[in-house]
């Protein structure tokens, strides 16, 4: 027994020793990932980033002196073999001035934190002088469990993606129209919630051209873990061109004056045949236009599906754009993303009989076949 | 009870004999206090809830025309009465005046009657006549939880006093038992301090020139 | 059946306390009739045409007053030992900074116009 | 001076139980009944850890669930709703059923001995608060059982998502009613406590030499009791938005939900103290007693759990620092966040003084307290780098939070618990709990604990947030996240063994005297386990470790005796009353759950209402039934012989081991 305590105090100094080594080995570390706060490629993720780093190294430089000075008593006051373990050492009660100084000195390493911090508060909450001047401005509405970004300077709406021109700072003004979410980009800034019955701010720029992935970080219910975004950054000159391309309208939106998707692009440039794009667009207007607008400029319940085959994702940022997972998206939405709307129909609560209650059908109630959904994935992929 | 044969000699026994607790301040007296300091934030939740809605919604309701101060004031003049008649029963159970214990619990409790009463009839006038209702909007919602919050308090109080009236007239009412007419009364006092706050912020703050 | 008086008391101390407590009947009469004024003068301030800001410091006051007579003299913290009146105002202290927090955060809303003091 | 032996001069008059009510009182401790009806804090105690040991087990269970769906990307171990269901569970069963309770079982059992006090202030209260604890828990999880099945809104609860617009199910009103009589529960237990701390020390016993551990606890009792109303306001207007239609939280009606966060967090920071401060009680009692040592610094440690307490409630926003506030707000509660961590640093100086310069047994309780301190190292720096908003807002509602509340919860609070019931095990039980296996629980729950929870601090800061209940693969999460769910198989082990070796220990563990640590309090001082009277004779304390002065003291400074007077010890009733009012609470609880279900119950859901006002009335009724029939109460005549197991004789200073 003797034996296995001196033995347990070692490994229990050894323990505590790698677990000091695996905190500085871990978070020194500048880890990239797609969606890492350690990678920053904006001012406000920077100016976090520098702030966690300056934490970080007075954290570990207590964790240093403190677990320093833990670990060292565990070691040279341990009961020995053939210590006597009835000996008793001096009785001592504390000393005031060591107290006291030790408490003088962790305010003083707090102040270091505390500078910065308010720094980085203020840096948040506005958008510094010398970029407010070109700063576009984006209003993110949350939804459960997608995003509409609206670009109230040009009047149209996208959803799930937005792209920003690199250089330029963005305002954002959060919205949720249902439940609280939150817009999180790590490598652009930290998050700011979307609660609702007000409006949040927040600004973010990348410094270059990149493509940015987001989540929503608030929980939101069923597929909260299927609520993801896109930013994507680029330059100047490809933000106004993708400007121009979101203000056009993609489809004819009238089903009596003509075909109804927009006769825009060469005939080689269509991966479907036409009655197929025409039988899909038919589908889309039976099944799919009351939650879906292709409208640029017009918001409804659903994600607004204009110019949807120049998106890189579909499922709000869940899968890639391509027609298998098109289909098996729009085939059974409720597998893939469990509790969502496409599926049940958007549901409107009744305070009366206190259920939920379908205001307008989903696709469970259209029951679409194999052929239908192809063709509505032809027709889809027109829409640029 | 524990009294011992050292009681005399031993002046840690003699504080224990007198005394029986640390402090001095009987088990039920002070757990009485903490409960009233806990109760203190229950009633500091609910009125912030009520003010914050009427300050971000000031133009939902205009409560000017819907109180009736006079009936609301004659109220908080009721349950001031029913306070002092409280601090009396108190002062006659100490006393052993078990006369008087009945004579100001029984006014305590009709009072705080009245007291029910105009809450009731200000619930049922604002229902009828302006249809504010718990459901009509933000300010029905705060107004009728805080309030009817205060309501039941004072409901519940009216019970435990009522319940020590009828004690009084059992003979199992004993001395010591001034002590609980002390606890139950320190319940009704601070019913009473809360009505003093509600009465400010919720009803009197409404009249001050300026909001309109 | 009349009980014996209070039994924390010693037997001999039994006049002084029903002479103490006949000193607290007239002082809770005067309590009682003070806090009835007050509140008088709470009722008829509240229409005087003078700036919000005097009535509304004086209906605080007022208030204040009023809640520290009862806690003092009805709820008997006056004769009862400190650590009551500690233990109280604990709770009070507690719920008094947490509502003026709420007040102050719920200001400070970026959305809605500045609403520092709009009820107050 | 009195001594013990006044005892012998009194007569042994038969005791005669007072039997009023509607039924005759019970009078036997033994049995079930004995337990039902039990009013004994020692019994009492035992009942909240067995209770909470097992929430902690099923808690915990719910959490290896989760663990293995994340263990790979894109998994479908359970499905989303699952998931959801069972991370709120596990959060509040992990808070509310286990480790609240777990203290609560050592403020019951272990304080009134720390103050040489007979049992706690008001008995057949503690009982109630006990039961409402025990069936608050069975109304959380019997929300299992019902269509809709278990709240899956999260443990915070944020609306507008526990609305019925968007949870139109049974289970946020099983949460509700749950929590609301849980409240009740560590309410009354907490009044409780305050008042049998201030007021039943025994002679001598002056605030400043109460133990640490009996600080903490009158400390977290007034968190209790200025946090719980927040809640349980927030959960009353919760319940009339979802059950009457009001607008508290419903955006539609011009509520705002950014109410409920405060409100909640009103309640839940200082919760989180109420989690940690008995845990640091504990460690406290036990440092001292491995150092050989008494408490370095002792004023300061108790002022500063105070201030801890204090500014406890003056920091819930940083919680909310995503949520928009406004600068002023942001930048005060950040630097009162910051300042929170200067008496929380004296707390650990202190301990290390404590042990400096000791002579340190790395016993089983002392790993754990080590382990705690290291652990709740961990865990508070993490806790200084989000007190910083501009960090917490890539922090907040990520993995990286989930790791800096697991250390200071499971690091910090548990271990403590766990060092806290190998400390007092022998005494509870008389029984020891085998050192040789409880170092091997240590290492294996330390061990699975870091491999847990460590690689979470870089999943949340790549950017993998919380409450998610799959990830795309290709985001560099893979790694971290299969480690972790092996970490938590590991650390599972270690509490299932854990949990066996105290079964094991109870029926076949080696008996023990009373003091088998040469510890230093006064709980120390009596038989192990304690007889149902806890003390024989009134101790009067002359020193602040005053079973140490016992032994090594000067004269000056033991403890004397006080005989009890020739009626013996007075002791109360067992009683009825208290179970049977917790009984009604639950099903008025019950009834307005099922007030608000008309999904499946159609129109009979209006019923609700009826069997909540049964149930209130059957409360009130308990209530005058528990009035009438009184404290009750008989006197027992302990013999002479079964005085103080473990006191030596005041006379010689060695006269232990």
């Amino acid at each position: 027994m003797q034996r296995f305590s001196a033995l347990s105090t070692r490994l229990a100094a050894l323990l505590c020793s790698l677990a000091g080594l695996l905190i500085l080995a871990g978070c020194s570390l500048n880890i990239e990932g797609k969606q890492s706060a350690l990678d920053p490629k904006g001012p406000v993720a920077q100016n976090q980033y520098d702030i966690f780093i300056i934490t970080l190294i007075v954290t570990v430089f207590l964790f240093i002196t403190v677990g320093g000075a833990l670990g060292w008593t565990m070691w040279k006051f341990r009961l020995r073999k053939g210590d006597d373990p009835r000996y008793i050492p001096p009785q001592t009660h504390g000393h005031p001035l060591i107290e006291i100084g030790l408490v003088a000195g962790s305010a003083a390493l707090l102040v270091v934190i505390a500078i910065p911090t308010f720094g980085g508060i203020l840096l948040k909450k506005n958008v510094p002088l010398h970029l407010v001047e070109d700063a576009i401005e984006v209003n993110v509405v949350g939804y459960q469990w997608w995003w509409a970004f609206e670009y109230p300077e040009h009047g149209f709406y996208t959803a799930n993606e937005f792209v920003i021109p690199a250089g330029r700072a963005v305002k954002l003004n959060l919205r949720t129209r249902d439940v609280l979410h939150s817009f999180w980009v790590p490598k652009l800034a930290g998050k700011v919630d979307l609660i609702a019955g007000q409006t949040n701010f927040m600004w973010i720029k990348a410094d270059e051209p990149g493509y940015f992935y987001g989540q929503c970080a608030e929980f939101c219910g069923d597929s909260h873990a299927y609520m993801l975004f896109r930013v994507i950054a680029k330059p100047e000159a490809e933000y106004r061109r993708w400007v121009r391309d979101q203000q056009r309208q993609t489809a004819n939106l009238n089903p009596d004056t003509g075909p109804l998707y927009a006769p825009l692009l060469a005939r080689d440039q269509w991966a479907y045949p036409e009655d197929k794009v025409l039988r899909g667009a038919e589908v889309f207007a039976r099944a799919c236009a009351s939650c879906h607008s292709l409208n640029p400029a017009s918001q409804t319940n659903g994600p607004n599906l204009a110019h949807f085959a120049t998106r890189t994702t579909i499922a709000a940022g869940w899968m890639e754009n391509e027609p298998d997972e098109l289909f098996r998206w729009i085939r059974e939405p409720d597998k893939v993303k469990p509790g969502n709307f496409m599926w049940t129909g958007f549901l409107r609560y009744n305070p009366e009989t206190r259920t939920r209650e379908v205001e307008m059908a989903g696709l469970d109630y259209y029951d679409l076949s194999d052929n239908e959904i192809e063709a509505v994935v032809a027709y889809l992929y027109t829409l640029r | 009870m524990s009294a011992h044969s050292h009681a005399a000699d031993d002046p840690h026994a003699a504080l224990e004999a007198l005394k029986e607790t640390s402090t001095g301040i009987e088990n039920k007296k002070l757990a009485m206090w903490a409960f009233l300091a806990s109760d203190c934030m229950f009633f500091g939740t609910l009125i912030s809830t009520h003010l914050i809605y009427r300050k971000i919604y000031p133009d939902i309701v205009d409560p000017k025309a819907i109180f009736d101060i006079e009936l609301t004031g004659f109220s908080s003049f009721i349950l001031l009465m029913s306070s002092f008649l409280m601090a009396l029963s108190v002062s006659a159970a100490h006393k052993g005046n078990i006369k008087g214990v009945r004579w100001f619990l029984g006014g305590t409790i009709f009072f705080g009657l009245i007291f029910l009463c105009g809450q009731v009839y200000e619930f049922h006038h604002f229902v009828t006549d302006f249809g504010l209702t718990l459901s009509s909007n933000v300010f029905g919602s705060t107004f009728y939880v805080l309030t009817g919050t205060h309501g039941v308090h004072v409901a519940l109080g009216i019970i435990w006093l009522g319940s020590w009236l009828v004690y009084t007239f059992t003979d199992r009412y004993k001395a010591e038992h001034a002590l609980d007419i002390e606890v139950a009364g320190l319940y009704w006092h601070f019913v009473d301090i809360v009505w003093i706050v509600i009465f400010t912020v919720v009803y009197l703050v409404e009249y001050v020139p300026f909001l309109t | 059946m009349i009980p014996s008086p209070d039994p924390r008391l010693p037997e001999s101390g039994h006049a002084a306390v029903i002479a103490e407590e006949h000193k607290k009947y007239f002082t809770f009469f005067n309590v009682s009739i003070a806090l009835i004024a007050i509140t008088a003068i709470e009722l008829v301030i509240v229409y005087f045409p003078i700036n919000k800001w005097i009535v509304l410091t004086a209906l605080g006051v007022l208030s204040l007053i009023k809640f520290l007579a009862v806690i003092w003299w009805f709820m008997h913290l006056k004769w009862d030992r400190m650590l009551c009146t500690i233990l109280f105002m604990i709770g009070m202290v507690i719920a008094g900074g947490t509502v003026t927090a709420l007040m102050f955060l719920f200001e400070e809303d970026p959305a809605g116009p500045p609403m520092m003091f709009m009820l107050f | 001076m009195a001594t013990t032996a006044d005892v012998e001069n009194v007569t042994h008059a038969p005791a005669e139980p007072a039997r009023t009510g509607l039924w005759k009182r019970p009078l036997k401790n033994t049995g079930l009944v004995g337990w039902l009806t039990t009013v004994d804090h020692k019994k009492i105690g035992i009942l909240y850890a067995v209770g909470a040991l097992f929430f902690l087990l099923l808690g915990g269970v719910e959490a290896l669930i989760i663990r293995a769906q994340l263990m790979f990307p894109e998994q479908e171990v359970i499905s989303a709703r699952t998931y959801n269901q069972l991370f709120t569970m596990h959060g509040t069963t992990m808070i509310f059923l286990a480790v609240m309770p777990l203290s609560a079982a050592f403020f019951n059992y272990i304080m009134p001995l720390q103050i040489g006090a007979r049992d706690v202030a008001f008995p057949r209260m503690n009982s109630l608060g006990l039961w409402c604890f025990i069936f608050g828990g069975i109304i959380l999880n019997l929300s299992w059982f019902f269509p809709g099945g278990a709240p899956d809104v999260g443990w915070f609860a944020y609306a507008p998502l526990t609305d019925r617009q968007y949870s139109p199910d049974i289970g946020v009103d099983f949460w509700i009613m749950g929590l609301q009589i849980l409240g009740i529960a560590s309410l009354v237990g907490s009044f409780n406590f305050i008042t049998t701390i201030i007021n039943m020390r025994a002679p001598g016993l002056s605030m400043m030499r109460l133990p640490l551990f009996t600080w903490m606890t009158l400390i977290t009792s007034f968190l209790v009791i200025l946090a719980f109303p927040a809640i349980t306001i927030a959960l009353i207007q919760l319940m009339f938005d979802r059950h009457f239609g009001t607008f508290f939280f419903n955006v539609e009606g011009g509520g705002k939900p950014i109410l409920w966060q405060h409100l909640f967090w009103i309640f839940g920071h200082p919760e989180v103290y109420i989690l940690i401060l008995p845990a640091m009680g504990i460690i406290s009692e036990i440092l001292p007693v491995f150092s050989r040592k008494p408490l370095f610094g002792y004023p300061l440690i108790v002022f500063s759990g105070a201030v801890i307490g204090f500014l406890g409630f003056a920091v819930w926003s940083h919680h909310m620092f995503t949520t928009g506030l406004g600068v002023i707000a942001t930048t005060a509660f950040a630097f009162l966040t910051m300042l929170i961590a200067i008496p929380t640093g004296v707390k650990i100086f202190n301990w290390i003084g404590t042990m400096w310069g000791g002579r340190i047994r790395f016993t089983t309780p002392m790993l754990f307290s080590v382990g705690f301190i290291w652990m709740f190292m961990m865990g508070g720096f993490t806790g200084i780098m989000h007190s910083s908003p501009p960090v917490d807002a890539q922090q907040q509602d990520t993995y990286f939070v989930v790791a800096h509340f697991h250390y200071v919860l499971i690091g910090g609070s548990l271990f403590a618990l766990f060092a806290g019931i190998y400390f007092w095990f022998p005494k509870v039980t008389g029984k020891m709990m085998s050192e040789f296996v409880g170092k091997i629980v240590f290492y294996v729950m330390f061990i699975g604990f870091n491999l847990a929870f460590f690689p979470m601090h870089i999943l949340g800061m790549t950017g993998m947030p919380r409450r998610t209940h799959t990830y795309k693969s290709g985001m560099g999460w893979e790694q971290s996240n299969f480690w972790s769910t092996i970490g938590a198989m590991i650390l599972g082990l270690g509490v299932a063994l854990f949990v066996i070796q105290i079964i094991y220990t109870c029926f076949r563990g080696r008996r023990t005297n009373g003091d088998p640590w040469d510890a230093r309090t006064l709980e120390w001082v009596t038989d192990s386990p304690p007889k149902e009277y806890n003390f024989a004779y009134t101790p009067v304390v002359h020193a602040r470790d005053q079973l140490w002065e016992n032994k090594h003291g000067p004269d000056s400074r033991k403890m004397e005796r006080i005989a009890p007077g020739p009626h013996g010890i007075h002791m109360p009733d067992q009683s009825w009353w208290p179970l049977i009012l917790a009984i009604g609470l639950f099903i008025a609880c019950l009834g307005m759950v099922f007030h608000g279900e008309p999904a499946w119950w159609g129109e009979e859901a209006r019923y609700g209402l009826g069997i909540t006002i049964c149930g209130l009335l059957i409360t009130l009724g308990s209530i005058y039934g528990w009035a009438l029939e009184g404290p009750g109460g008989f006197h027992l005549h302990p013999d002479p012989k079964e005085y103080d197991g473990a006191l030596p004789a005041p006379e010689s200073s060695h006269g232990h081991h």
